[in-house]
């Protein structure tokens, strides 16, 4: 489904991407993991068009992707959330989801019907299977962090992707929150028949949820296997050893 | 559509404001007549300002190019062109509409101050038009005594036009904020690299959102010259357009009719203050750096504040 | 008419010349601006009122001094001192309570402050026009290739690289210059090992702001000390900013440099349509380079 | 309490407003409206305007008034922005209910209070705007001028430049109606006079141009007999200013047509350049006559300073409007319009008429170079040639010719 080659990118002479690789098949859940600054968000900026690559090649569905603008990498049916949280602060809830969904059905230009006739049912619907149903009146910025990061993935679903890409989903979130969200995410592939890419340093997670997993250290692919293998295999262990930084 | 926006004691409330506004020529004396429609052109250009400033969060630093352009454009098709008045009260507030593609497709791919100076820049070359190009233009003396149909020319006349004009285009403005274009607009205002990652063309939608601001700037332009019947190339100088930020702020960004409140003190207040004293703008000055420092939300929007947490929601409604 | 009549060689470097040293006034004004617009956010529109201070400082002193050479050195000396006296009063009472606010805010409330400046400045000054003269010997002129060279100017072209390289050696050699530039770049950072940022962003403003002032000071003796001189020179300044690159000082000298000369070759070449040429000169550095022409901190 | 009710509340405090400021009814007095720039570099001029008309106004009032009635004037400040302007006036017509209004610098906002005037039918006396339209093409009854415009600068500027023996000159000036007007004023009258002058070329700068020095030296390196120089008000300051610093003056004669008024010439001391061929209305010490003297005298006692050019514009406006109250005989503005038409006044510089046909009052111009005096801390015109209005006005042809248009 998603087929990344030889993908470059670099700032001011840092390679923050380098010569990676990876592959990503229909339903799959994939994990990206590594050190900080290996380079994982960087490489999910690349897939989503935020930033162009210098060289290498990005493949959705057998068209080139690459250096396309976000918007349309988003209609081809990739979407995604972010590591620190990014909302529309001043909508609500219920407006935050809803932008996406009226974003994808194409009705941006429609300018006299009341936006709040449109789309009611959908966006509902979606925060309901997120469980952010009764806060859907609330402006964003009063939610807390943890339903923040949720409101992130149910942006992401306004967009009905095929491939939802999760930068940290978990990240500054308590164990409890974690663990839903965990429950959340499989959920999200049964009900919506989706592809997840995402990183996460919070290794049992990876381990709990992820088909595959793919390593990546200073930028480059250092291992893509099944979860056992990458278990077992001794340059990974040797990256997190030897690059000094905890997987935490 | 009117049903889903606006409940029945709003709809109550709108129509006796109205009545009351239709029946002010009646009783007040004919200079407040003058001033209210005065308030009424000031308050609508502000509100267009505010639909890309407010709810789109661009950094329009030259709205009133848009203005005064709605403005010649009207007073050189009446004269220049002979062109029977309707027309050319249709035709001109599209003529700002155009400009305001024109400039929006260079400076669009900008973002923020650098936006904002590029406008200026684009701006003081069409204001340098206006004010050199003699024969056309009538440059910096600009041109008086426009000949305007029978029906708007005594100050009554001009009254009702500009509030019939304002009401209306006011209405629509407001029904563009919460179509889902408006709803949009906000998002690319808040966020515009989420807008993107959604699937949102930011870019062509602050181009159309600068076209729609410029068109109700060019529809204020032509009430300017109902009420007035002058033009000049002041109309399109950048200090005019900082005022109008002002206005902005001080009735407040995020609420819709805000910008109206903020024209109406303006107006006011100069008219006023400027009898008692040459230093009103020192008063002014005094007043808006309280006004950030104490009530930066502006006086609407710390009023419905107070009034209550239904709604303080700024984008709601 | 033909136009290529008067454009000889002499012509254009004396050209070049009175450009470099309009170039000196806008660097030292447009600099100050860059500088608080890059460490401290703040598009300080009052930054054109501050160089008419410093002109009206400039004038009042040197009038108070008495005529001659001394009263001179003593008001450019003094002058922007008091103008930098009075940002520092407006930055430790106004704006240290308002850096986290948007830059539109700060931008309304820098432009509330040029209301307020200019008619405190008609009530101390009134409204008639002063002028004030620059010591004999920076009077007149000399002959370069036949055509006249003001002394004045000549003054300023000396003081151009002097000022930048007192921003540079600020900025690049001193401790307080290095955390600003770190300041810019990321205030959180230098908040958090333990530097005190409140009291660099004062120190940067009051330097910015004594830029405003000098250049007043500087412009004094050539020009007409009057309301509105503050109005051309910040949307000048604005742009060269702009075209700069925000925050940078030496984005601040290259826009600098594409206004004096651009203006001063313009007039020779093509005098009719001098009046745009700032602004074509902008609309075409950003159609090309929408961020400026050199790195921004923003 | 929700949004429309505030509005509400705020549009009842607009109507309360309304109500309680109606509008002072002091019903025995002639009032005059007043609006001008007070704010920014013009008001060096327009100050004197209101000092001066005050000044014979108080001395009217003193002996009782007019036809029984005493005159009252109010001020409102336009910032120079015509839209602040024109509604003031508005406001001073509406709601002050003025008999006369007048003032005004800005070209734009004469010509817009003027239309306004016709409207309104109420006399509007023009004392600074320079526009000769505002007498010419847009010229009617309600309409008066009371200061020289660009037509007859131009003229006179013509006059004094075609008896010197410059052929090759350069036009230069501020970018805006008012420097273009003059600018075509002296050429085309110049080119009918001597029809042997060539142009060299032309420089124009923005209004509040900074620094000089680069058109200066842009126009020596084309070497011209002469240089026409059209700037007005601020920018002569420092025009001079980079003459002087260039030697522009001892290099090539110019023209300009203020740059003898004591506005342009005190601020710059003793370091004006001298030499500098410059027009205007009026000069504190010439003519000198008994009447100037005296006038000088009281405007000195009264504000401690010399009056400039003006002066005489607001002590005309206040003659006039006595005047032809009294010679109307009531307080009328129809009868105060043909009061008005051809009448004649006293002043410093000799009898004033008011062209009946197109409502322009007919001052002398005069021509002069600058040059140190002793007694003085700043230039002042010599060698002043008198141009008498009959020889630099329109003619009421041309003037016809222009509104047929």
């Amino acid at each position: 489904m998603l087929r990344i080659e030889a993908l470059t990118k670099s700032f001011d002479g840092f390679m923050a991407v380098n010569n990676a690789r990876l592959t990503v098949d229909q339903g799959e859940v994939v994990a990206v993991i590594g050190p900080n600054g290996a380079g994982k968000t960087t490489l999910f900026h690349l897939i989503t068009g935020q930033l162009a690559p210098d060289s290498g090649s990005i493949r959705f569905q057998e068209k080139e992707i690459a250096a396309k603008a976000p918007h349309k990498i988003c209609r081809m049916g990739i979407a995604r959330s972010y590591q620190v949280v990014n909302l529309f602060s001043r909508l609500s809830v219920f407006e935050n989801v809803q932008v996406a969904v009226l974003a994808r059905r194409g009705k941006t230009f429609n300018l006299l019907r009341p936006s709040r006739t449109i789309a009611v049912d959908e966006t509902n619907q979606i925060l309901e299977s997120v469980g952010l149903g009764g806060k859907a009146d609330r402006v964003c910025g009063m939610l807390s962090h943890g339903e923040q990061k949720v409101l992130e993935i149910a942006i992401a679903l306004g967009s009905r992707p095929e491939m939802l890409i999760l930068d940290e989903p978990t990240a500054g979130m308590s164990p409890e929150e974690t663990a839903q969200t965990l429950a959340l995410m499989k959920r999200l592939v049964a009900e919506f028949e989706l592809t997840i890419l995402f990183c996460e340093h919070d290794m049992a997670m990876v381990f709990s949820i992820a088909d595959r997993i793919m390593v990546m250290q200073q930028g480059q692919t250092l291992v893509e296997d099944t979860p056992e293998a990458v278990r077992s295999n001794l340059l990974v262990q040797e990256a997190y050893l030897g690059g000094g930084a905890a997987p935490c | 559509m009117i049903r889903a926006l606006f409940s029945a004691k709003t709809l109550l409330v709108a129509a006796l404001l109205l009545a009351a506004l239709i029946l002010a020529p009646q009783v007040l004396p004919r200079f407040y007549i003058y001033l209210m429609a005065l308030v009424f052109v000031t308050g609508l250009l502000a509100t267009s300002l505010n639909m890309v400033l407010g709810f789109g969060g661009m950094y329009q630093f030259h709205h009133a190019v848009f203005y005064g352009f709605g403005a010649y454009a009207l007073t050189l098709l009446l004269t220049k062109a002979g062109m029977p008045p309707v027309f050319a009260y249709l035709l001109a507030p599209c003529c700002s509409a155009a400009l305001g593609l024109l400039l929006g497709l260079i400076t669009v791919r900008l973002t923020k101050l650098y936006f904002g100076m590029l406008q200026i820049s684009l701006g003081s070359l069409v204001w340098a038009l206006a004010y050199r190009w003699y024969s056309f233009t009538g440059g910096d003396d600009g041109i008086h005594g426009i000949p305007l149909p029978d029906v708007v020319y005594s100050s009554t006349g001009a009254y009702y036009f500009s509030l019939a004009v304002c009401s209306v285009s006011l209405l629509v403005m407001y029904l563009i904020v919460n179509s889902p274009f408006g709803r949009i607009f906000q998002g690319i205002r808040d966020n515009p690299e989420r807008c993107r990652a959604v699937g949102v063309d930011v870019h062509r939608h602050q181009l159309a959102g600068q076209a729609i601001a410029a068109f109700f700037a060019g529809v204020a332009g032509t009430l300017f010259v109902t009420v007035e019947g002058s033009v000049f190339p002041e109309l399109m100088f950048w200090t005019l357009s900082l005022e109008l930020i002002i206005m902005c702020l001080l009735g407040g960004w995020f609420v819709f009719l805000g910008p109206m409140l903020g024209a109406a003190i303006i107006v006011v207040l100069r008219t006023f203050v400027g009898i008692y004293t040459e230093y009103w703008t020192l008063v002014l000055g005094v007043v808006l750096m309280l006004l950030i420092f104490f009530l930066p939300e502006g006086v609407l929007g710390f009023a419905l504040r107070k009034a209550g947490p239904a709604q303080a929601d700024p984008a709601k409604e | 008419m033909d136009f290529a009549s008067n454009i000889t060689a002499a012509a254009l470097f004396q050209q070049v010349l009175v450009g470099l040293s309009r170039t000196t006034i806008l660097f030292i004004v447009s600099s100050g601006l860059s500088l608080v617009l890059g460490v401290l956010r703040i598009p300080n529109v009052a930054h054109g009122s501050l160089y008419m201070i410093g002109a009206f400082l400039t004038y009042t002193i040197a009038a108070a001094v008495g005529p001659g050479a001394f009263g001179f050195w003593i008001a450019l000396v003094l002058a922007p001192l008091g103008v930098a006296l009075l940002s520092f009063a407006a930055e430790r009472g106004l704006f240290c309570h308002l850096y986290e606010r948007e830059h539109l805010m700060l931008l309304l409330f820098t432009f509330s402050m040029t209301l307020v400046f200019n008619d405190l400045v008609k009530l101390i000054w009134g409204s008639d026009y002063r002028s004030f003269t620059a010591p004999g010997f920076l009077q007149g002129s000399f002959d370069v290739f036949g055509l006249p060279f003001p002394r004045y100017n000549l003054f300023l072209l000396l003081i151009g690289p002097l000022v930048a390289f007192g921003l540079w050696f600020l900025t690049n050699r001193t401790k307080i210059g290095k955390i600003a530039r770190a300041a810019a770049v990321d205030r959180e950072m230098v908040g958090a090992v333990g530097i005190n940022v409140s009291w660099i962003f004062a120190a940067t403003f009051v330097i910015g702001c004594y830029l405003a002032g000098l250049g007043g000071a500087l412009v004094a003796p050539t020009q007409n000390i009057t309301q509105g001189m503050d109005h051309t020179i910040i949307i000048e300044a604005f742009l060269i900013v702009i075209i700069g690159g925000l925050g940078n000082i030496w984005g601040a000298l290259l826009g600098a440099l594409i206004f004096g000369l651009t203006d001063s070759l313009g007039i020779l070449i093509w005098p009719q349509f001098a009046i745009v040429f700032p602004y074509v000169a902008v609309v075409i550095v950003l159609l090309f380079r929408p961020k400026g022409l050199l790195k921004s901190t923003w | 309490m929700n949004r429309f009710s505030l509005i509400s509340a705020f549009l009842a405090w607009v109507l309360a407003l309304a109500l309680c400021a109606a509008p002072a009814m002091a019903a025995k007095t002639i009032k005059v409206g007043i609006v001008d720039c007070y704010s920014g570099p013009p008001s060096t001029y327009t100050n004197d305007v209101r000092d001066a008309f005050k000044l014979e106004i108080d001395k009217v009032n003193a002996a009782g008034g007019v036809l029984g009635r005493k005159i009252e004037f109010v001020t409102r400040d336009s910032k120079f922005k015509v839209d602040l302007g024109l509604s003031a006036a508005k406001e001073l017509v509406m709601r002050e209910e003025v008999d006369i209004l007048m003032g005004t610098i800005n070209s734009a906002l004469a010509l817009a209070i003027s239309d306004l005037a016709r409207k309104e039918r109420i006399p509007f006396l023009a004392t600074f705007a320079k526009s000769a339209k505002i007498t010419g093409e847009a010229g009617h009854r309600y309409v008066f001028s009371i200061t020289e415009n660009t037509a007859l600068a131009g003229k006179a500027g013509a006059v004094g430049l075609a008896k010197m023996p410059f052929v090759k000159y350069w036009i230069a000036g501020d970018d805006y109606e008012y420097g273009h007007a003059i600018a075509d004023g002296v050429w085309e009258n110049l080119r009918t006079l001597r029809p042997d002058v060539e142009l060299l070329g032309q420089s124009w700068w923005k209004v509040g141009e900074p620094d000089f020095t680069p058109y200066i030296t842009a126009m020596l390196s084309a070497n011209p007999d002469a240089v026409i120089v059209a700037t007005g008000g601020r920018d002569c300051v420092p025009f001079l200013k980079a003459a002087k610093a260039t030697g522009f003056n001892e290099r090539v004669p110019f023209y300009m047509h203020t740059a003898t008024e004591l506005s342009t010439l005190k601020p710059l001391g003793l370091d004006a350049p001298e030499g500098v061929l410059g027009t205007s209305n009026y000069f504190f010490y010439y003519p000198n006559s008994k009447a100037n003297r005296q006038f000088v005298k009281e405007f000195q006692d009264a504000y401690g300073r010399y009056p400039a050019v003006g002066a005489v514009y607001g002590l005309l406006a206040a003659k006039y409007i006595t005047g032809a109250y009294q010679k109307a005989g009531k307080v009328h503005t129809e009868k105060f319009i043909d009061a008005m038409e051809g009448m004649t006044v006293d002043s410093p510089v000799g009898p004033v008429t008011m062209r009946a046909y197109d409502h322009q009052a007919m001052l002398p111009m005069f021509m002069g170079k600058t040059k140190k005096a002793e007694g003085y801390d700043f230039l002042i015109a010599t060698d002043i040639v008198t141009l008498e209005p009959e020889e630099v006005a329109p003619s009421i042809e041309e003037i016809r010719k222009a509104r047929m248009k």
